[in-house]
């Protein structure tokens, strides 16, 4: 089992929740179990084989970058930010 | 755990024998000799000269263009406009500071139907000498239908305002789009707890509002770039950028190449601070290049760098923030509303993260809006986005500390989040130095010091950067003299060549001399994302890591080949001392590192090592500034006597370049906070493109800079270690703006607080 | 916009050259672009950045503010020329041992220029170094290092 | 850079043969600080350039018996605050000379340059027109000589004629107990075009009376401006809180600026007042 936070401007696409739970062992298990409660905020993760445009996951504070087949541990929290950037000297 | 600047190594790096030291930097002969080659010293035979023809106005259509006297020029060989390109599609591209629609990266390297800002390229022209080019784009004719600019954020977020793009709509996080096109690209927002009931626990309140202007990276090397398209229709690149394959894979589509057709070579560097991550010459050089066949170098001069880079964002913002009278912060509300310049694509996103990332607030909420305007495209620029929320959050939190007469310090360590909070954008911390910080500064000498005489003033402030790690390549070789050449995919603009041939030589147990970091073309290493984000020590150090961890199992494997026994019975000690079973006389056997190299040749042949990593995890870093000023009431004049930037590196791996990093940021910083701006008439002509006008500092302007490291190591890095780049130039802003108000009891509330700014908040009496 | 070329002597790092450029060529661009020293770097070529200083008889000017054409009969030091052979000077080695550099860029400007304060003032106050080098702008070090390596290289202690 | 020729004039009468047979895109070069970026940038038609540096004349520095100065006007700026007789009599021209760009600008940047150039916010010119200077001017018709202040017609726009150039600037000898101070104002402590900029000479008697004062602001008029309504407004007493105060009024009435990138109307009336008062001050400490 794992939760996922889902920021207020996703909330329209799950009746209003802020944190769900799922099952699966990566980040496209997880999103397809969520699919048949949440079919929009489903679609809105996922973009054919790549997360959603503009948005990035986080687990347990750290930004995926390896995609939807980013292993989830087990008990571990999913955030969902906008995408990001940087830049340095 | 506070490291003072002169000593060599830290406590907590005298678990190391590398880490921690000042080794002189690899690449450092070339750099005072004047050997090294960057970007615009290359010289290839044949080479043409390019030149860029730019928009005299910040928005128009196009109407025509007629190249034909310039094409007529004795020593012209061609010239390029935006249709000379294939057309883009709008498929999304990863341009290493997050992705961009491909037809919009064409549209901003060479402008398509419309001129989005002044100096946006138009057309480009290649000749035999630099100076043909100059004439010949003075004979390109443009006719330009001129409409009207829209300069400002809040202006371009107004129903009715003129329209830079007629396709573009608001998107909403969830996805959904707005009905009517719009300037404002997109809107996001953070939530945490309940906004209303936190403002109704506060016994004050403050609100202020802030305005910044757009301000450039000002790195001292202007952009250039030469390309070479090969009869075998494969283009060389040659380039000073911050992600080589950024470079590749930003250009193959525009032409329409394989990525495996194009070789991008990463030439030194002359400072990016993110601002040399997009490509904007290299697509021009490169179709030139198709179209005459020779090699052709494009250079900006600094004119070009400042109307036409990436500046970061100007802003419009507004913080409300509450606390009880003992100092807990109760609720914050954060309104962002970032210039993205001429295309999508502000740091609003990374802003909104940071604005309150270092406090436990229990009730927040953060809207962050994305807007384009006629101004240049916006570029990562050091902390993107976190200098401008950071900014108007550290001066309210600042304001209301004075209103409830606590200590600003006290305060911040009062509401500080510690191992285990959470941020609005949900994010929990791991282990984080953001106490050790606060509690650094208030030992600091500085701190402890009484600050005399009058209009002098002192403030502090507290800054946050996420940090990013992502993908790094590595490749080492073991020769028979015990020298490890370490091959990089990673541009080193300030010491990272250092910073990871020293992890790889802790790793190995050798020193830092004994290896020797190149950074090499595309082809040559494996892909490697920007250096930026303070992730290249941090990602480049962990495949250093992992690429001596290979070479350590294999160096192992080896000795057990020669000394004929199980490889389990080897180990490789981090005294890089081989050791082995006692051979048949009974006598223990080991290597040095050295005396195995030696045999390597002989025993089975050289030794590779290999890495390739993929970091998800950062590991943020947070910093606290004091600055002390003196304002000159009759001019408004501000000058920083003195400056002390407390920061987490998590392990200081070269505490030089930490140093100098946070220093440099430091100086960036208070550029930002009292003289650079870009300063536009009401055309949307930039008035001040130039380093005489845009006044970054001096070395007379700034005193020296007291770094003081902390250590907190990463848990999430085999050497603990934090970006360091980006965190020191969020505090200088809202810190001198504390000293200011300090200083003459009077808050700015926009960036730059240059003297004009000053004297009208003060002598000439508002607006 | 006829583009003639002429012919200049002159000694460079103490060496008698006598080099072909464009006239419209500034030295700055012969030295680059025709002779082929790239140390000295194109900043601003407007005189604001101290990027391409070089030594000009005794002074440091910004080579993007001479023309190719003055330099007949001139002697001209660049930052090519400080080391002699594989022996870095002084202030070349004190910048390395202080980390006075990061992108390197500006680096070449900074040596050129704080070697002629030297030459001139052996033991410059703190003030003195940060007023002679106020013409050149260094983006990423915020100058704390740069001020000390001239310390280092004017033999007095560093802190 | 614009398609321009060079050529080097080795005496006064070559040089304006050439700057008269080139026609109006022929430009004197002398420390090219200013020109060669109008050149490059081409905001200034300019197709020759006539190097005048190699005119003994023209880069010399003469101190006269009397105590006068005569300072060739494409003398590099190092050379004038490396005089120490300079130094001694003349340190306004040090203020001047130390702060025009940077080490590396001072080794080329010349006085007549910076005059020639007529920017209005000018480094040198006020303290030219404070210390009563003549411009020599070489032209067809031979020499002619303009006060200083009737030098500069408008932002980039002097008196200059087809074919002539200024040779050299004269100073008379200051008198006994006269003091001068020039100061800018700029956002950052050096490399910077004054917002506004300011020079005071005054002459103190023995009894601390100020007989004999001239003042005069930069950057605040298309041309820097002598006010003598602030001299008048210090002369003839001593200096006090109220006549400095008056000069500084009188400064800021008759400063009439734009507002552009580096400053604005009200911040350049202000600092014409706030640098007035301080250059006299200052002015009047050197002469005590």
């Amino acid at each position: 089992m794992v939760t996922v936070l889902i920021p207020q401007p996703l909330r329209t696409l799950t009746n209003g929740e802020s944190v769900l739970t799922a099952d699966g062992h990566n980040i496209r298990a997880v999103i397809r179990d969520l699919a048949p409660r949440y079919p929009e905020l489903a679609d809105r993760l996922i973009d054919g084989s790549r997360i959603g445009r503009g948005i990035s996951l986080a687990i347990n504070g750290d930004v995926v970058s390896t995609g939807l087949i980013t292993r989830v541990p087990e008990g571990a929290e999913i955030a969902i930010v906008p995408q990001i950037s940087g830049g340095e000297s | 755990m506070v490291t003072a600047q002169s000593q060599p190594q830290s406590k907590e790096t005298e678990q190391y024998n590398v880490i921690g030291t000042r080794p002189i930097r690899h690449d450092g002969v070339d750099k005072v000799t004047g050997a090294a080659q960057y970007g615009a010293d290359i010289s290839l035979p044949g080479m043409l000269a390019g030149r860029v023809l730019r928009s005299p106005h910040a928005h128009a259509r196009i109407v025509s263009i007629d190249t034909s006297k310039a094409e007529a020029l004795e020593g012209v060989l061609a010239v390029i406009t935006n249709a000379d390109f294939p057309r883009a599609s709008d498929e999304v591209i990863d341009t290493g500071e997050g992705t961009a629609q491909l037809n919009w990266v064409l549209d901003n390297v060479i402008a398509s139907d419309k001129v989005l800002y002044k100096g946006h390229a138009v057309a480009a022209v290649a000749a035999t000498d630099h100076h043909i080019a100059e004439d010949a784009v003075e004979l390109i004719e443009v006719e330009y239908d001129v409409l009207t600019p829209v300069l400002d954020v809040r202006d371009a977020m107004v129903d009715g305002s003129p329209l830079l793009h007629d396709s573009l709509h608001t998107g909403e996080m969830d996805g959904s789009k707005s009905d009517n096109p719009s300037n404002t690209a997109s809107h996001l927002q953070f939530t945490k707890g309940d906004l209303d009931a936190g403002f109704a626990d506060a016994d004050v309140v403050i609100e202020r509002e802030f305005e910044t202007s757009m301000a450039h990276q000002g790195y001292i090397e202007p952009h250039n770039g030469t390309a070479y398209y090969r009869a075998d229709g494969t283009l060389d690149i040659y380039t000073s950028t911050q992600g080589a394959f950024v470079v590749r894979d930003s250009v193959a589509p525009l032409l329409q190449l394989s990525p495996s057709q194009v070789k991008v070579t990463p030439m030194e560097i002359g400072g990016g601070f993110g601002g040399k991550i997009p490509v904007y010459l290299e697509p021009l050089a490169a179709l030139l290049s198709q179209r005459t066949g020779r090699p052709v170098k494009l250079t900006m001069n600094r004119e070009e760098v400042l109307l036409a880079t990436g500046p970061t964002s100007g802003t419009y913002m507004r913080v409300r923030m509450g606390a009880k009278r003992d100092g807990t912060i109760t609720a914050a509300d954060v309104h962002l509303a970032f210039e993205a310049g001429a295309y999508p694509g502000s740091p609003v996103g990374a802003g909104a993260m940071c604005a309150l990332a270092p406090y436990d607030i229990p009730n927040q909420r953060i809207d962050g809006y994305d807007v384009v305007v006629n101004k240049p495209k916006t570029a990562a620029y050091r902390a993107p986005g976190a200098p401008q929320s950071e900014f108007a959050t550290e001066s309210v939190l600042n304001e209301l500390a004075e209103e409830l007469g606590l200590d600003p310090l006290e305060m911040r360590l009062q509401n500080a989040c510690e191992e285990g909070a959470q941020r609005a954008d949900g994010f929990t911390y791991g282990i984080i130095g953001n106490v050790d910080c606060l509690q650094a500064a208030k030992e600091s000498p500085h701190w402890q010091s009484e600050l005399e005489g009058p209009n002098r003033g002192r403030g502090i402030a507290q800054g946050f950067w996420f940090n990013i790690g992502f993908e790094s390549s590595a490749y080492a070789q073991v020769n028979g003299d015990g020298s490890v050449p370490l091959v990089l995919g990673s541009t080193d603009i300030g010491g990272t060549r250092a910073s990871i041939a020293m992890q790889l030589a802790e790793t190995l147990g050798i020193s830092a001399e004994d290896v020797h970091p190149h950074v090499v073309d595309t082809n040559s290493v494996g892909y490697t994302q920007v250096t930026g984000g303070s992730r290249t020590t941090f990602a480049g150090g962990w495949a250093a890591y992992e690429c001596a961890m290979d070479i350590r199992r294999q160096m192992e494997e080896r000795a057990a080949q020669i000394w004929e026994c199980d490889a389990s019975d080897v180990s490789y000690g981090d005294d890089a001392i081989i050791r082995g079973p006692a051979n048949e006389d009974g006598n223990d056997q080991q290597f040095t590192f050295k005396e195995l190299a030696a045999q390597l040749v002989t025993s089975g042949g050289h030794i590779v090592g290999r890495a390739d990593v993929n970091k998800t995890s950062s590991g943020p870093a947070f910093a606290t500034h004091i600055v002390d000023v003196e304002v000159d009431p009759d001019t408004g004049k501000v000058d920083v006597l003195r400056y002390t930037a407390v920061q987490d590196a998590g392990t200081a791996i070269h505490p030089a370049y930490v140093e100098g990093q946070m220093q440099g940021g430091v100086a960036q910083g208070v550029g930002m906070a009292l003289n650079e701006e870009y300063y536009y008439d009401d055309s949307g002509d930039l008035k001040n493109a130039s380093l005489l006008d845009y006044r970054m500092p001096t070395a007379l302007d700034l005193p020296m800079i007291d770094s003081i490291i902390v250590e907190v190591p990463n848990p999430g890095h085999p050497y603990g270690v934090r970006g360091v780049g980006e965190v020191p130039i969020i505090p200088p802003a809202p810190a001198v703006r504390a000293a200011i108000a300090n200083a003459i009891g009077v808050h700015m509330n926009e960036l730059p607080m240059s003297p004009r700014a000053i004297l009208d908040a003060t002598v000439l009496g508002g607006d | 916009m006829a583009t003639e070329h002429i012919v200049v002597n002159c000694t460079i790092n103490g060496e008698q050259t006598t080099f072909l450029a464009n006239e419209r060529d500034s030295l700055l661009e012969a030295l680059r672009d025709r002779i082929g020293l790239t140390g000295a770097k194109e900043g601003c070529n407007n005189g604001n950045c101290g990027a391409c200083c070089v030594n000009m008889d005794g002074r440091i000017v910004n080579s993007c503010l001479v023309m190719a054409a003055e330099c007949e009969g001139a002697e001209v030091r660049t930052v090519e020329g400080l080391a002699s052979g594989d022996q870095l000077s002084p202030l070349q080695n004190a910048f390395l041992e202080q980390a006075a550099l990061q992108c390197g860029i500006c680096t070449p400007g900074f040596l050129v220029a704080a070697e002629a304060l030297l030459e001139q003032n052996p033991d410059p106050s703190e003030h003195e170094i940060r007023y002679w080098l106020a013409g050149n702008l260094c983006r990423c070090t915020g100058y704390d290092k740069i001020i000390k390596a001239v310390q280092q290289a004017a033999g007095q202690s560093v802190v | 850079m614009q398609a321009v020729k060079y050529a080097r004039a080795e005496s006064v009468e070559e040089a304006v043969s050439l700057l008269q047979d080139g026609g109006a895109g022929a430009r004197p070069l002398a420390g090219g600080t200013d020109v060669i970026v109008q050149a490059r940038e081409r905001t200034r038609d300019i197709d020759l350039f006539v190097d005048i540096k190699h005119i003994a004349e023209v880069v010399a520095i003469e101190h006269g018996n009397d105590g006068s100065l005569t300072i060739g006007a494409a003398t590099p700026c190092y050379e004038i605050y490396g005089d120490d007789s300079i130094a001694e009599k003349f340190p306004i021209l040090v203020d001047s000379t130390s702060l025009i760009g940077g080490t590396a600008i001072q080794g080329r940047a010349s006085l007549g340059g910076n005059l020639c150039n007529s920017s209005p916010a000018a480094d040198g010119i006020p303290s030219l027109i404070v210390l009563e200077a003549q411009v020599e001017i070489a032209g067809p018709n031979g020499r002619r000589t303009v006060a200083v202040e009737d030098f500069c017609t408008g932002p980039g726009q002097n008196v200059l004629d087809s074919g002539e150039f200024v040779v050299k600037l004269h100073f008379p000898a200051p008198a006994a107990g006269s003091g001068a101070r020039f100061i800018r104002f700029i956002p950052r402590n050096e490399m910077d075009i004054a917002v506004t900029n300011a020079a005071t000479q005054l002459r103190l008697d023995g009894d601390g009376n100020v007989t004999w004062a001239r003042i005069s602001v930069g950057a605040v008029a298309p041309t820097p401006l002598l006010v003598a309504d602030a001299a008048a407004a210090i002369v003839g007493q001593p200096l006090s809180e109220d006549s400095i105060a008056a000069a500084a009024a009188a400064s800021s009435a008759a400063a009439n600026p734009i507002t552009d990138m580096r400053g604005s109307i009200r911040q350049r009336v202000h600092l014409a007042g706030v640098l007035t008062e301080r250059t006299i001050r200052q002015a009047a400490e050197r002469a005590a």
